[in-house]
């Protein structure tokens, strides 16, 4: 591999830059069962980042371990050039990474623009009082937001359900709701978990445009896990291929796509 | 032994056996949210009604009676006739089931799939309900229920720690009987739910309400069979503890006393509620013994919910809980 | 929604009574904790108006009605039923709650409406100079305290020093009185007092027992109400404590504090400002007149018990008063201030008690400006369980005024000096 | 007809975050608001505030507090009578000792107090959750009872442990005591609620607002797209409890004039205050002002019909009061469990498009 330290140009002529988020040595157990075992990668500003695996591969926990949910027994996490200490999921968020849910976590309680708006949580500064008194910063701040917060609602093509209580929505939407209110965070690096699981044919297209956009437009970082190989190696510029919680594969999703332990993994001996 | 010791040892055995009681309630809640979810609150009322109901057999009450006075200008008051207490037990243990059987078909049928707050609430609702119905039915009158059991000191632990220890022990007749009571009954409701198709039938369902759906198990059966075995519960609770005080209308609120019991042993766990229960009993008399008199007594309302909710924190899964993983 | 508020408004409208006679509202509660003591207080009370209604034609020629209102023992309710009934020209209160008592002085010394609460209620307003239109004649619980602390000596030949007397209370603004009237009787006579609280309602009362049974007191002292009463006396039973030697407030002396208990609370005993059962001519005129024309209120079953006898006293002092206002005034359709006067002025002696057809059944007294409070006599009485009866063991039992009487005089002044009242009747 | 939503369009964005609106919903509260402070003063008597408004401007207060708590952030409360207690305590305790500073002041110390008092019995809930920390709730709710109720310091040594409140006034007027008119009671409580309400209605359309839903909804991931549910969770108890803190030394000041701790701010309390946010509405302030007046208005009416129109005895009376209003719990719960704000909705909806429903 040469040395990429300052980063590449993708084929397409994108700039991918430095090392943003490095994991190193991540060992996560729960209880007895080793959920992940010694995996490290890194992740480039600007780049699509891809985790595939088969089910039970531990996708999902390095993803929660990357969000700051699950802190790993062993190894180091490393952001922005700095190591992560052990951190609430929340500050996490607001060194800027956001995320989807697999599951969608959305609120059901609250409308589609309200849940979007929770994405600026992070980047909203007026106190309790200023928010009581509904006087000042907390006003304009609110307004200046919803402006941020409508521009993603038209880049998403959802203006039509701004006001639908989230509940009410079909799943493709709300999977889009959810892009939308992570997206809405302004994040450094945005986790995508299993964005088109589920979805037809049409609506993992107009997801995997939506994801190439969000990329090329604000630059965003981007991670995402998926079942489906075909999409996967689509999208993105650099693929991690765990396996049994181990790391069977990393690379360019040519390289990856020849690699024999993840044809194995794959097509060889099926364990799901 | 020291007397001290002697003394906490008394409190703690008093405590036991206030203990058993108290789980014989927190019983009643665990078996209906275990089958359908809902944090019973009527509880303590259905003991009250109970035991009113039993009086009222017993005695030969007219039911309703000042209602129909008031009404047709009767003079209503007592049938005249004194019935046995374990015919007056079958009798109103078969009016609980009468009561299980509405309680599903014109509440519960109807809120299916809401969320527990609102199952919750209903229940307070039906608590409401159940009070003023049941005044109505036998009177707001205090009533003394008396079912034959033995009451007051029991000789021979007296009479045995005397001659150990030189100070005999004070443990209640009725405690001890409702220990017993309580031992079988628990006993029985774990076979029943071990071996019997309706007990595998309320397992099932306890465990997974769509799973148990789909095999054919009809949930409304179930709910009217728990609300009935809770029922009946509450009957034995009601006799034990009517049988002490007399039957009135505070009867409803040994329902508090057993919240901070599911809260230490789990709003699902039979076991739960047999341990939780002897600890809290005990517990609470231990602490009235030692720190009551430093801090100015009646100390029992509110040691329990403490002793419960530091115990929670620092256990957030309960007594008898696996550790909680949360996912996303 | 508008037409549910017009029928609001129409039913509250509708709701009040007509201005007419000598209104005189019963805020009773039967239902509720404490339904077992409030029905038959209030059946007494209403019967006893009854019978003058029916047989005299009321008082002074005009009829006594009673508005009841249902309290629930809860003092939002009691607010509310005061506030609901005051319109209609009540005459006077009582409510049969200390709690509603506190609640209602401030408001019946603002609407200048007597409040009557005979043997509960605020101690202190037993000092007419500070409480104008509050009477708590003729005794309170510091009075019972007083008086019980006397039996106590009587039987100990005038001695109670080294004597060990435990106060087991309905942990309550109710409960908590006696406490410093004890501990005063105490500095004075060299007994020592073991305060034990049970906290409402009282169904689990095994600490304070056991520890009554390690610690042995000479003697115990109950000041209990509801369930607390039958609970602490099974108890007592069970743990074979003497029961000659356990003596309850008469608000722990009724049939429902027993009967439950059956045969252990044999020989228990009471306080009691009145007498009891039937054995009075009054209840063949109530016979006549209203039990046997279906005029009796309630469910009819509480007639000769202690409560419904307690709810029959307070009518007819109430009634008393009327009279006497009537006879001050000078005609009959009186205000609520004229019955204040009355109030005031009230003197029931024993020939008089005779005369109502209740003789020797409570304490002669005579009122005042200043002592709202009456001699404050009390009567001992005891349970006889086989024959299901309460026998008076005592005449009446002065209270030791020596000491009452400064803490009467102590809290009124503070009570004065809270809510700036200047001292009246000087 | 009346709802029309269509040609009300709005250029700007706060213009679109205003609590009304429509246009008609802005017209009808202005009218309300014109009815509540510029006629019933002067048409009130005593029974009509002590027996209705007056408890239920309290209870509306204690309602939006508790619906802060349970309806926005999803933190069940049934500790709610022992708050109260605090801030009548509170309230009771600043009225003696300082007399000469505003009852205004004290009140408002009072929720503040109740504030911190709310805030330590909320560190629970960041490890307790559900019924749980419901029952949890239950420990603060007898424990201050019971301190109060021991702890002669509170009330001031009195001999009963009773607390009254003494004559404090406000620009002259007394507010308390027992020379207080009907209408300086309501108007005081009425202003306070007015202002409070105003101020929930802020806190629930903004970020916190958004945070305490984002909590209830789903803690896990509120906390993993940034909310602190520390900050989050304490900041709704402490708001909660100010507004429960409030309501108790209003409801002990104002409306009873005198107290006892464990009559007056009891479990039922609590229960009663959870039915008025239920029954009105989870998550909504209207539901709040809904669920108070049901549950106040419910038993006096059912009160006054069946004793003084139907000359029931008063106990036959009382007992099925209390079935009807159980049963209409139940009646209510099944029907629309989401309260009386969504039964208001959705009527609104079939005005919108009255007189044409298709």
């Amino acid at each position: 591999m040469k040395d990429m330290t300052e980063g590449y140009t993708t084929a397409d002529g994108r700039r991918i830059g430095p090392v943003l988020m490095e994991m190193k040595n991540i060992t996560l157990r729960f209880g007895g069962v080793k959920a992940i075992t010694d995996i490290s990668f890194d992740i480039r500003e600007g780049e699509i980042r891809a985790i595939i695996g088969p089910n039970g591969a531990g996708k999902s926990s390095m993803l929660n371990v990357i969000s700051g949910f699950y802190v790993p027994q062993e190894g180091e996490v490393w952001f922005k050039g700095y190591r992560r200490g052990p951190m609430r999921p929340y500050q996490v968020a607001r060194l800027g990474i956001s995320r989807t849910f697999q599951n969608i976590a959305l609120f059901d309680g609250m409308s589609v623009l309200d849940n979007i708006m929770t994405g600026r949580l992070t980047l909203m500064k007026s106190g309790l009082l200023n928010q009581a008194l509904w006087w000042g910063r907390a006003e304009r701040e609110e307004t200046e937001h919803r402006e941020k917060v409508e521009k993603i609602i038209d880049f998403l093509e959802i203006q039509a359900i701004r006001k639908t209580p989230v509940g009410r929505l079909p799943y493709g939407l709300k999977k889009r709701v959810e892009l939308a209110r992570a997206l809405a965070a302004e994040p450094k690096l945005l986790l995508l978990d299993e964005p088109m699981a589920g979805m037809n044919v049409e609506e993992k297209e107009d997801m995997s445009r939506f994801i190439l956009d969000v990329n090329d437009e604000f630059g965003t970082t981007i991670v995402l896990i998926e079942h489906d190989m075909g999409v996967v190696m689509d999208l993105s510029d650099r693929v991690v291929v765990m396996d049994y919680g181990k790391k069977i594969g990393d690379g360019t999703p040519d390289e990856v796509r020849s690699n024999p332990d993840v044809i194995n993994a794959y097509l060889g001996v099926a364990h799901d | 032994m020291p007397d001290q010791l002697l003394y906490a040892t008394e409190a703690a055995l008093n405590g036991l056996m206030a203990g058993v009681l108290y789980s014989l309630v927190a019983l009643g809640f665990v078996l209906i949210f275990k089958a359908s979810g809902i944090f019973n609150y009527a509880q303590g009322v259905l003991a009250l009604f109970a035991a009113l109901t039993l009086v009222g057999f017993q005695n030969g009450q007219v039911p309703f009676a000042h209602l129909i006075n008031a009404v047709f200008g009767t003079d209503l008051h007592h049938f005249g006739w004194q019935l046995p207490a374990l015919v007056a037990i079958v009798l109103t243990a078969g009016v609980m089931v009468a009561l299980a059987i509405v309680i599903e078909r014109y509440v519960l049928k109807h809120l299916v799939n809401q969320p527990p707050i609102i199952l919750f609430m209903a229940t307070i609702g039906m608590a409401y309900f159940l009070e003023g119905f049941g005044d109505i039915m036998w009177g707001a009158d205090i009533k003394k229920l008396d079912v034959g059991l033995p009451q007051g000191l029991n000789e021979t632990i007296d009479a045995v720690t005397f001659e150990a220890f030189g100070y005999g022990f004070f443990i209640d007749n009725l405690d001890i009987v409702a220990s017993v009571v309580a031992a079988l009954l628990v006993i029985s409701l774990t076979l029943f739910s071990q071996y019997s198709k309706q007990g595998r039938a309320l397992r099932a369902v306890a465990d997974d309400h769509q799973a148990a759906l789909s095999v054919g198990i009809s949930l409304r059966f179930i709910w009217v069979l728990v609300w009935s075995i809770a029922g009946f519960v509450a009957l034995v609770a009601g006799i034990m503890w009517g049988s002490k005080s007399g039957v009135q209308f505070s009867l409803s609120l040994i329902a508090l006393k057993a919240l901070p019991v599911l809260m230490l042993g789990g709003f699902t766990s039979i076991p739960g509620a047999i341990v939780g229960g002897l600890i809290i009993g005990m517990g609470e008399k231990l602490f009235e013994f030692f720190i009551g008199p430093m801090i100015g007594g009646a100390t029992e309302n509110w040691f329990a919910y403490v002793l419960a909710l530091l115990f929670l924190v620092f256990r957030p899964q309960g007594l008898f809980g696996e550790k909680i993983i949360e996912r996303v | 929604m508008r037409k549910t508020i017009t029928a609001i408004a129409l039913a509250m409208a509708v709701a009040t009574p007509a201005m007419a006679d000598l209104v005189v509202p019963n805020l009773s509660y039967r239902t509720g904790p404490y339904a077992p003591g409030g029905i038959p207080y209030a059946d007494g009370f209403n019967d006893y108006f009854t019978l003058l209604n029916e047989r005299d034609g009321g008082i002074g020629g005009e009829k006594v009605v009673n508005p009841e209102c249902e309290t629930a023992y809860n003092t939002e309710k009691g607010v509310e039923c005061y506030e609901a009934t005051k319109g209609s020209g009540a005459l006077v209160y009582n409510p049969l709650s200390t709690g509603i008592t506190y609640q209602l002085i401030p408001k019946v010394s603002a609407d200048g409406i007597p409040l009557y609460t005979p043997g509960y209620g605020r101690t202190s307003a037993a000092n007419g100079k500070i409480f104008e239109w509050v009477f708590n004649y003729p005794a309170n619980y510091w009075d019972g305290a007083s008086v019980a602390i006397k039996y106590l000596l009587d039987q100990n030949g005038g001695d109670l020093s080294g004597k060990r007397i435990a106060l087991v209370y309905h942990n309550s603004a109710y409960g908590k009185e006696p406490i410093r009237t004890l501990q005063e009787l105490s500095k004075k006579h060299g007994y020592e007092l073991i305060e034990i609280p049970v906290d409402h309602p009282g169904q689990e009362q095994k600490s304070q027992w056991l520890q009554i049974r390690r610690d042995k007191p000479d003697y115990v002292l109950m000041w209990g109400w509801g369930v607390m009463n039958a609970v602490a006396i099974q108890e007592a039973a069970n743990i074979r404590y003497p029961m000659e030697n356990f003596i309850g407030i008469w608000w722990s002396g009724s049939e429902n504090d027993v009967l439950p208990v059956g045969d252990g609370a044999n020989g228990y005993k009471s306080l009691a400002m009145h007498g009891t059962g039937m054995d009075y001519p009054v209840y063949g005129d109530l016979k006549t007149y209203v039990y046997d024309t279906g005029k009796a209120s309630g469910a009819g079953d509480q007639v000769g018990s202690v409560l419904y006898s307690r709810g029959m006293y307070a009518a007819l002092v109430i009634s008393e008063a009327i009279r006497k206002a009537q006879e001050l005034a000078g005609h009959s359709a009186i205000t609520a201030a004229e019955l204040r006067n009355g109030f005031e002025a009230l003197e029931i002696t024993e020939a008089r008690m005779a005369e109502l057809g209740l003789p020797n059944f409570g304490q002669p007294f005579a009122a005042s400006c200043a002592d709202h409070g009456g001699p404050g006599h009390a009567l001992i009485q005891q349970w006889d369980a086989a024959a299901k009866k309460w026998n008076l063991i005592t005449g009446f039992i002065a209270p030791d005024d020596e000491v009452l009487t400064p803490l009467v005089m102590e809290d009124s002044a503070a009570f004065a000096a809270e809510n700036a009242i200047a001292e009246r009747c000087n | 007809m009346f709802y029309r939503e269509a040609g009300d369009f709005k250029t700007s964005y706060a213009d679109d975050s205003q609590t009304f609106p429509i246009r008609f919903d802005r017209l009808r509260y202005y009218a309300v608001v014109a009815v509540a402070f510029g006629v019933i003063p002067f048409v009130i008597n005593d029974y009509w505030a002590n027996a209705v408004f007056v408890p239920f401007l309290i209870y509306a207060i204690a309602a939006i507090g508790l619906n802060i708590l349970t309806g926005y952030c999803g933190q069940v409360s049934l500790g709610t009578g022992g708050f109260m207690a605090v801030g009548a305590y509170a309230c009771y305790k600043l009225m003696t000792a300082f007399p000469e500073v505003s009852i205004l002041i004290h009140v408002l110390l009072a929720g503040g107090i109740t504030a911190m008092v709310g805030v330590l019995f909320g560190l629970p809930s960041l490890r307790i959750k559900g019924f749980y920390l419901a029952v949890a709730t239950l420990a603060a709710q007898f424990f201050l009872v019971w301190l109060f109720n021991k702890v002669p310091w509170f009330y001031n040594y009195s001999a009963s442990g009773q607390i009254s409140a003494p004559e404090r006034t406000i620009l002259g007027h007394p507010v308390t005591g027992a020379a207080t008119t009907a209408s300086a009671k309501y108007l005081f409580c009425l202003v306070i609620l007015f202002a409070l309400a105003w101020l929930a209605r802020n806190l629930t359309r903004g970020t916190v607002g958004r945070k305490w839903m984002a909590i209830r909804d789903m803690d896990i991931a509120a906390e993993i797209i940034g909310v602190n549910p520390l900050t989050t969770k304490l900041s709704a108890f402490a708001i909660s409890s100010f507004y429960i803190g409030v309501a108790g030394a209003l409801f002990f000041a104002v409306y009873l004039g005198a107290a006892e701790v464990g009559e007056a701010f009891g479990i039922q309390k609590s229960f009663l205050i959870l039915f008025m946010i239920i029954i009105g509405g989870l998550g909504s302030i209207f539901g709040s002002f809904a669920g108070a007046a049901f549950m106040v208005l419910m038993p006096v009416l059912l009160k006054n019909i069946l004793v003084g129109q139907f000359g029931w005895a008063t106990d036959l009376a009382a007992h099925v009061e209390l079935m009807i209003v159980g049963a209409l719990i139940v009646i209510f719960l099944i029907a629309e469990p989401h309260g009386m704000a969504q039964l208001w909705r959705l009527a609104k909806e079939k005005l919108r498009l009255w007189p044409f429903p298709h």
